[in-house]
């Protein structure tokens, strides 16, 4: 019984840190590649999480349509923020960065509370009342298939990043601006690829989240924090990284809300990261795309 | 600008008369509100536009000197004077802390770590329940009475005279503010946030006059929550809400950072026009993002940048 | 003297074993030298040779690894950059700076204030004291202002100045607190000829005036001109210390610059 | 001076007026209700918006008070404490509200109570259930206040005397919001308990908004509880009861349980077979006022009414009831009007307020047996 | 040959600078083709400067440039990389955190794919050092590998002009040996080189020609062997005017 306590604790933990994760790379990608802390990466998320349900809801889209449509518009929506807004920053300008992108949120998440209000909406398909066993544990089957796309788009990222030009332009633009004008690869091109894979990621994020968790204008502003943190964690930048750092927060979440109380939980990604900016502070600010 | 400080003096002179003129809660309501937004936003003005620091930790003090005021007057008995003062400076100590710690790494790490304590104090706010009787807040706070030596107690009991005590608090702090923006040390906190390594090597010590400079910016703004939550009578975890800090942004970021009137205006702009004219919250908020992405792309001076790009301007014609 | 320190009275600054590694390699290694009150002594080396590094670490910008140094008998090692500036050694930097958006009046006065102002409180309130002290330091302001030829730019912000005018600025700043000692680093990189006249006799001007100044500078003529003595770095170690002319004639000094490894047999 | 300043104030006075009008004779009794529009609960609060509406139509229909209509107007309190005295003391600083009434969200009710009782208003509260409300209302307390639906101490009291009953009231765990309202569940819970000797096995509090509950539900599984009592509605209860169906939970749930915002799916699944809840109403009653009140919400609202629609809709009758009473529309003659008030329920009894301001209507109990909801019976609260 | 072939580059009273005023200042150059040039000159005489002004990262005041036989004088960078000028700037300009294979297929991301195959391996023929370590991070290649590397990558573009920026700054003298040795191929290819170096004489010794830059201006100009022994050379770098000679290497 106690085995299978913790053994089913784990698996919460691992799927809710994939889920994490998911949100996080995007998060972390675009700051490595424009240094640019992006605010507005959660309301990305919403957006693609009140797509998801208004396709699936009223389009009469299937799931899996909805999930490709949704990604498709977040990676354009991304090509557009780049050129729009992101493109007038310099790379110095870290607080302009925050400063814009907070904009950008109050704009997106107010909209959209005007819009739709905060009453939450719970995206129904066709997987939402099964679940998968596995042995002596048991996981819902949306949330399995959240985690399948997050696993796909980490494979997705890591293919793109270490086995295309661009991707690999992408990974040379973060660790050396100069040496990428060196060799020709021109930084905008490669910045809004970024920004808009980022955003694309936070798209399919939405898309996956959507039937999980019910879907509000508020949902991405509390999950951006926690992406921060893992962001940080991870080592800004560091995209293998905070992926790593999302599961392994998914997994202490978990535990700590099997063994404590769900209090524990609220504080526990602010906290470590905290103890992380105090430990390793230098290894933080700044550092390429690794995976 | 230069017509700013006698703008200003009649100004205070209206506001100061409109007790005695008319009795409508409503205008107090948005006199008092005007007056709270005048402090957070110079207050937030000394932090990034003096020291460069961008605090997004002012919510935080505003909410820890609500909450300290709350709790030591209803838990502990005080009167509301010492309380406001004691939670100032908890606020203080909380701003002091937090710079402290991340100011040895870099300002980007002030950024996120203020940040992170704003998000931190939400949760405290909400879960340490037998200090802050959590999401529930501590409603029905007692009106408090104030009592001067030589003067009747004054007892503070509706909008009128919030406002006549929160125009004095702001007119005391914005007095303090701008003598300190305009002497000596508000120069060397410009001079420290265009060019660190140089000040340095003037002798000054950029740590001590940032840590000054948030250690100041946390008191005034504690206090400023201190006083509020007592005219709002009740103190939740929604002091600590953003929309609190966005507000100051705006103003501080539309005003121009490090102008002392130039964010003075901003702050009584932006909290009177959108609720004279009504916009819901939601629109209100979607206005003001617009607004400031609108003022970190074509005005990085904000208000005030614009016309110290003109003087400049005259300048850069007389070298010809 | 605990521990070492400058030998004999006649010497301002004395700084020993100075050493500074990055990444693994040797910027600077063992170097060690004294000035003399009163001097001007140039400071020269190839690029890369560690000759901002040295300033950097004896200006307190930067934490040497090993070594100490002390001026007028007082040790400075391990101090921030503002403990050096109070203690009495100022710089200034390669690439010009001036705090852009204050006038030259203000930059100036910045430069002095932590020396002929009194405390924070006395600034808030604003005294008679403060008043004297802002009026002396405007004064003095003025007349450096006037020196460099830039008096009727009191008012204006910094930024509207060309880069040589700058530069000017930037040295009357560091001699506003009086030091004992500047550092200057590259005083004259990219400045015009009329410039450089202008710069060289202000220096000339201070140094009659009895500060001492080491100088990190490129260009030859002017550390010939200018300098009483010459220290050159190669590689992150003292290669040579002498008169110009000395050093001129040192071989190992050309190598230096010109590289050894391939040299040809012709010289 | 002093006239430039009053042309002055005059002018800001101007255009800050817009809606800013005293009411006279003739015209609407203007009336205040709090309740949250948007925010997490906004679903319910439109609800108890639409009863209240309901019951005011039906009078204004009849020919008002005296030929003067009733005007509601809305204030958005997002079901936050801080927001609800800020819009309630600005919406009061406006208007010359006679009345105040509120629904739903208690940390919202008990922080606006001190601002209605300073300002010698009175004020009903609909859908508020937390128990702390009546605590400290009517003599000795706050005489402004007043409480139609039943205090959750008495909800939880019903509902465990039923639970004993039945031999299930022992290793009773508990999952609640951190609110005033999942607080006083779980104190309800205590003290009904208490009194027979027993105690909750254990108690999660979570905060509204929480989108994740699997750690928490493993901890319960793990347990094995007899019951898990819930405190939990709207959005957190969705996410919730979703994640309790597919982690395969079986333990049945008690506590006030809103079944017919359960999944249809989850219901016909059977999964929640055994669970037993209380509620102040429910749609199935079988009376003939009941039939008449659910025909006529759901020709006005398009929608069949729910607990809080009914809630409110009562209370907006016992105030229309209240004022052809009163002396006169004011608000100090109305809240003698209300506290003498002995209005018939659609459940069929007669409300009337006791010493603390509050009503003790029947309560309903329910259980889920073969995915079909069937009513236990009724309770007095 | 019956015409003779127009030289790779042409400065034409060019000024360049960074702020507002010129660094370097009317310079007039010709580059024949095939040839290795040093700049020369003591620190600060705009000799990184004049490199960057050819690559177009800065600002030109005045003058022109033909490279080529076409006026390039405002071309973007990246526009001369595609007409055929490489350069390699000061430091460590590469992706450390990336292998050596990585590099240099980043190297020839402005080439189409089949393209940057076989530019690798023309590199990797050309630097045969850079086979042995073509798995290894970058970023863990000693001082003269990564040099080498970084020439590689910009090779890959087969660059008619290739401009390298003090190859040999901060090398041990057996790595500054071994660039040189690199530069020398690399012309033998057929490829012009600028080199601006500190390391004087040991550009020299591989130069054809040489331009000894003092203050932003053109003050010698010569055959690499004539500037190599020229002891004016050294009254640049060690003061005095150029007139006044001093005794070398005494």
């Amino acid at each position: 019984m106690n085995v299978d306590f913790v053994l089913q604790l784990l698996l919460n933990g691992l799927i809710l840190g994939l889920i994490y994760a998911l949100v996080a790379m995007g998060l972390s990608l675009i700051f490595g590649v424009l240094e640019i802390v992006n605010f507005a990466h959660g309301e990305f998320y919403m957006l693609a999480a009140m797509g998801c349900y208004f396709l699936t809801a009223g389009a009469g889209f299937g799931y899996w349509g909805a999930v490709v449509a949704v990604t498709a518009v977040s990676v354009c929506v991304g090509f557009v923020l780049y050129e729009v807004l992101l493109r007038r920053l310099g790379g110095r300008d870290f607080e302009r960065s925050i400063l814009l992108t907070l904009g950008l949120s109050m704009v997106l998440q107010n909209g959209a509370l005007y819009l739709w209000t905060a009453t939450p909406r719970m995206t129904t398909t066709q997987y939402t009342y099964e679940s998968v066993v596995l042995g002596p544990v048991q996981a819902p089957l949306v949330r399995i298939l959240a985690v399948v796309l997050a696993v796909i788009s980490f494979v997705s990222l890591y293919l793109v990043l270490h086995h295309t030009r661009v991707g690999k332009a992408m990974r040379g633009v973060a660790q050396n601006r100069d040496a990428a004008l060196m060799v020709g690869i021109d930084p905008r091109v490669v910045s809004r690829l970024a920004v808009a894979v980022g955003v694309g990621l936070s798209g399919v994020a939405g898309a996956a989240l959507a039937p999980v968790y019910s879907v509000h204008p508020l949902m991405g502003f509390a999950f951006l924090f926690k992406a921060f943190a893992i962001v940080i964690i991870g080592g800004l930048g560091n995209v293998a990284g905070a992926a790593i750092a999302a599961v392994a927060l998914g997994i202490l979440e978990s535990l700590a809300s099997g063994f404590f109380s769900l209090v524990v939980v609220d504080g526990l990604a602010f906290v470590l990261m905290i103890l992380v900016l105090l430990v390793r502070p230098h290894g933080l600010f700044g550092g390429g795309v690794r995976v | 600008m230069r017509r700013a400080p006698a703008l200003a003096t009649l100004a205070l002179a209206i506001a100061a008369a409109l007790p005695f003129l008319i009795g409508d809660a409503y205008i107090y309501t948005l006199g008092l509100t005007i007056c709270v937004f005048a402090v957070l936003a110079s207050g937030l003005n000394l932090v990034y536009g003096f020291a460069g620091l961008l605090s997004l930790a002012q919510v935080a003090f505003f909410g820890i000197g609500g909450y300290g005021t709350a709790i030591l007057v209803v838990d502990h008995g005080w009167s509301m004077g010492p309380a406001v003062l004691v939670a100032g400076v908890l606020a203080t100590v909380a701003g002091l802390v937090v710079a402290y710690a991340s100011l040895r790494l870099s300002r980007h790490a002030f950024a996120i770590v203020s940040l992170v304590f704003s998000l931190l104090c939400v949760i405290v706010a909400r879960d340490w329940v037998s200090l802050t009787r959590g999401p529930m807040g501590m409603p029905g706070l007692p009106s408090p009475t104030i009592a001067l030596p030589g003067l009747p107690p004054w007892q503070l009991s509706g909008p009128r005279d919030f406002y006549i005590l929160l125009l004095v608090y702001a007119v005391a702090v914005l007095l303090l503010l701008y003598r300190v923006m305009r002497c000596r040390i508000g120069r060397t906190l410009l001079a420290i946030r265009q060019n660190e390594p140089l000040a340095q090597s003037m002798g000054q010590n950029p740590l001590a006059y940032r840590l000054f400079s948030i250690g100041l910016s946390a008191w005034v703004t504690g206090m400023a929550g201190g006083i509020f939550v007592f005219h709002l009578t009740i103190v939740d975890p929604s002091i600590f809400d953003f929309y609190y800090l966005e507000t100051m942004l705006i103003m501080v970021v539309v005003g121009g950072p490090g102008s002392f009137w130039g964010v003075l205006g901003a702050a009584v702009f932006f909290s009177a026009i959108p609720d004279l004219l009504r916009f819901s919250a939601d629109l209100r908020l979607v206005l003001y993002g617009l607004v400031l992405i609108a003022a970190v792309l074509a005005m990085p001076g904000g208000v005030a940048g614009l016309l110290r790009r003109r003087r400049l301007r005259r300048w850069r014609e007389a070298r010809r | 003297m605990s521990g070492g320190g400058p030998s004999n009275k006649d010497t301002l600054f004395a700084a020993q074993g100075l050493g500074k590694r990055y990444h693994g390699v040797d910027a600077v290694a063992d170097v060690g030298f004294e000035i003399e009150r009163g001097s001007i002594v140039a400071l020269i080396g190839p690029n890369g040779s560690g000759k901002s590094t040295t300033v950097d670490c004896l200006t307190g910008f930067q934490r040497a690894d090993a070594g100490r140094w002390w001026l007028g008998g007082r040790e400075l090692t391990g101090l921030s950059a503002s403990r050096h500036a109070r203690a009495g050694l100022t710089r200034t930097f390669q690439n010009v700076r001036a705090f852009d958006e204050m006038s030259l009046l203000e930059n100036l006065c910045l430069g002095a204030q932590q020396r002929d102002a009194g405390s924070w409180w006395q600034a808030f309130t604003g005294g008679p004291a403060e008043r004297r002290a802002q009026a002396k330091m405007e004064a003095r302001a003025l007349e450096l202002l006037e020196m460099v030829g830039l008096d009727h730019y009191a008012e204006a912000p910094a930024e509207i100045l060309s880069y040589g005018q700058r530069k000017l600025v930037a040295i009357a700043a560091s001699i506003m607190a009086r030091p004992d000692l500047i550092m200057l680093d590259e005083p004259v990189a990219g400045v015009n000829p009329t410039m450089i006249n202008r710069i060289e006799a202000m220096i000339r001007a201070l140094n009659a005036d009895g500060v001492t100044l080491l100088i990190v500078e490129h260009n030859m003529e002017f550390i010939m001109r200018i300098a009483d003595r010459v220290l050159v770095l190669a590689s992150g170690r003292l290669i040579a210390d002498g008169t110009p002319d000395e050093v001129r004639r040192n071989p190992e000094v050309l190598d230096a610059y010109l590289g050894r490894s391939r040299a040809p047999h012709a010289v | 001076m002093r006239k430039l300043g009053a042309i002055l104030a005059g002018v800001v006075l101007a255009a800050s007026s817009v809606g800013h009008a005293l009411a006279q004779d003739g015209e609407p009794i203007p009336v205040l209700v709090s309740l949250p529009i948007t925010g997490p609960v906004a679903a319910f609060g439109e609800h108890s918006r639409w009863g209240f509406e309901l019951a005011f139509a039906q009078a204004n229909e009849a020919g008002g008070i005296d030929g003067r209509p009733i005007a509601a107007d809305f204030e958005d309190n997002r079901c936050n404490p801080a927001e609800g005295v800020k819009s309630v003391t600005q919406a009061l600083s406006q208007k010359d509200y006679v009345v105040v009434l509120d629904g739903l969200c208690s940390s919202a009710t008990l922080a606006i109570m001190p601002v209605i009782e300073r300002a010698e208003i009175p004020m009903i509260t609909a859908n508020a259930s937390a128990t702390a409300i009546a605590e400290q209302s009517g003599v000795g307390g706050n005489k402004w206040m007043f409480k139609v639906n039943p205090a959750d101490s008495g909800l939880t009291e019903a509902i465990v005397a039923w639970l004993d009953k039945e031999g299930k009231a022992d290793k009773i765990a508990l999952l609640a919001e951190d609110t005033d309202f999942g607080r006083a569940g779980s104190d309800g819970f205590s003290q009904a308990l208490k009194k027979r000797g027993l105690e909750l096995a254990a108690v999660e509090y979570y905060q509204q908004g929480t989108a994740d509950f699997t750690g928490v539900l493993t901890k319960l599984k793990a347990l094995d509880p007899n019951s898990i009592a819930l405190y939990s509605i709207a959005a957190d209860f969705q996410n919730l009861i979703r994640q309790y169906f597919s982690m395969g939970m079986k333990t049945p749930l008690t506590g006030r349980l809103i079944l017919s915002d359960v999944p249809e799916e989850i219901l016909k699944r059977g999964a929640l077979d055994g669970t037993t809840t209380v509620q102040p109403y429910t749609i199935e009653v079988d009376t003939p006022e009941n039939e008449a009140f659910v025909a006529a919400f759901e020709a006005m609202h398009g929608v069949k009414p729910n607990l809080l629609s009914f809630e409110s809709y009562e209370t907006g009758r016992l105030l229309v009831d209240a004022m052809e009473r009163a002396s006169a529309i004011e608000p100090a003659a109305l809240r003698d009007a209300i506290e003498s008030a002995s209005y018939p329920s659609i459940l069929g009894t007669a409300i009337e307020f006791d010493d603390n301001h509050l009503a003790h209507n029947n309560a309903v109990i329910m259980r889920v047996t073969d995915g079909k909801v069937e009513i236990l019976g009724f309770s007095g609260t | 040959m019956a015409m003779a072939e127009p030289p790779i580059l042409e400065l034409k009273r060019l000024s360049a600078g960074y702020l507002d005023e010129p660094i370097v200042r009317a310079i007039d150059l010709t580059v024949p083709r095939r040839t290795i040039t040093t700049l020369i000159g003591p620190n600060g005489a705009g000799k990184s400067t004049l490199m960057r002004a050819i690559y177009g990262l800065i600002r030109r005041f005045d003058g022109a440039i033909v490279f080529d036989g076409e006026d390039i004088s405002d071309a973007k960078p990246i526009e001369r990389l595609r007409r055929g000028i490489g350069f390699v700037p000061q430091g460590r300009c590469n992706f450390p955190g990336m292998s050596v294979r990585e590099n240099l297929e980043l190297g020839g991301y402005t080439l189409s794919r089949g393209e940057a195959r076989a530019a690798i391996e023309r590199v990797l023929a050309l630097f045969p050092v850079l086979r042995q370590r073509f798995d290894v991070l970058a970023g863990n290649l000693s001082g003269g590998e990564q040099q080498i590397l970084e020439m590689a990558m910009v090779m890959e573009a087969a660059p008619k002009l290739l401009l390298l920026d003090e190859p040999s700054l901060g090398l041990s003298p057996i790595n500054q040996e071994q660039v040189f040795e690199t530069i020398r191929t690399i012309r033998d290819g057929g490829v012009t080189v600028m080199v601006v170096e500190q390391n004087a004489y040991g550009a020299l010794a591989i130069s054809d020609t040489a331009v000894v830059l003092e203050l932003g201006a053109k003050r010698l100009e010569g055959p690499a062997r004539s500037i190599a022994t020229d002891p004016r050379v050294r009254a640049t770098y060690l003061g005095g005017s150029t007139e006044d000679v001093a005794e070398p290497g005494a």
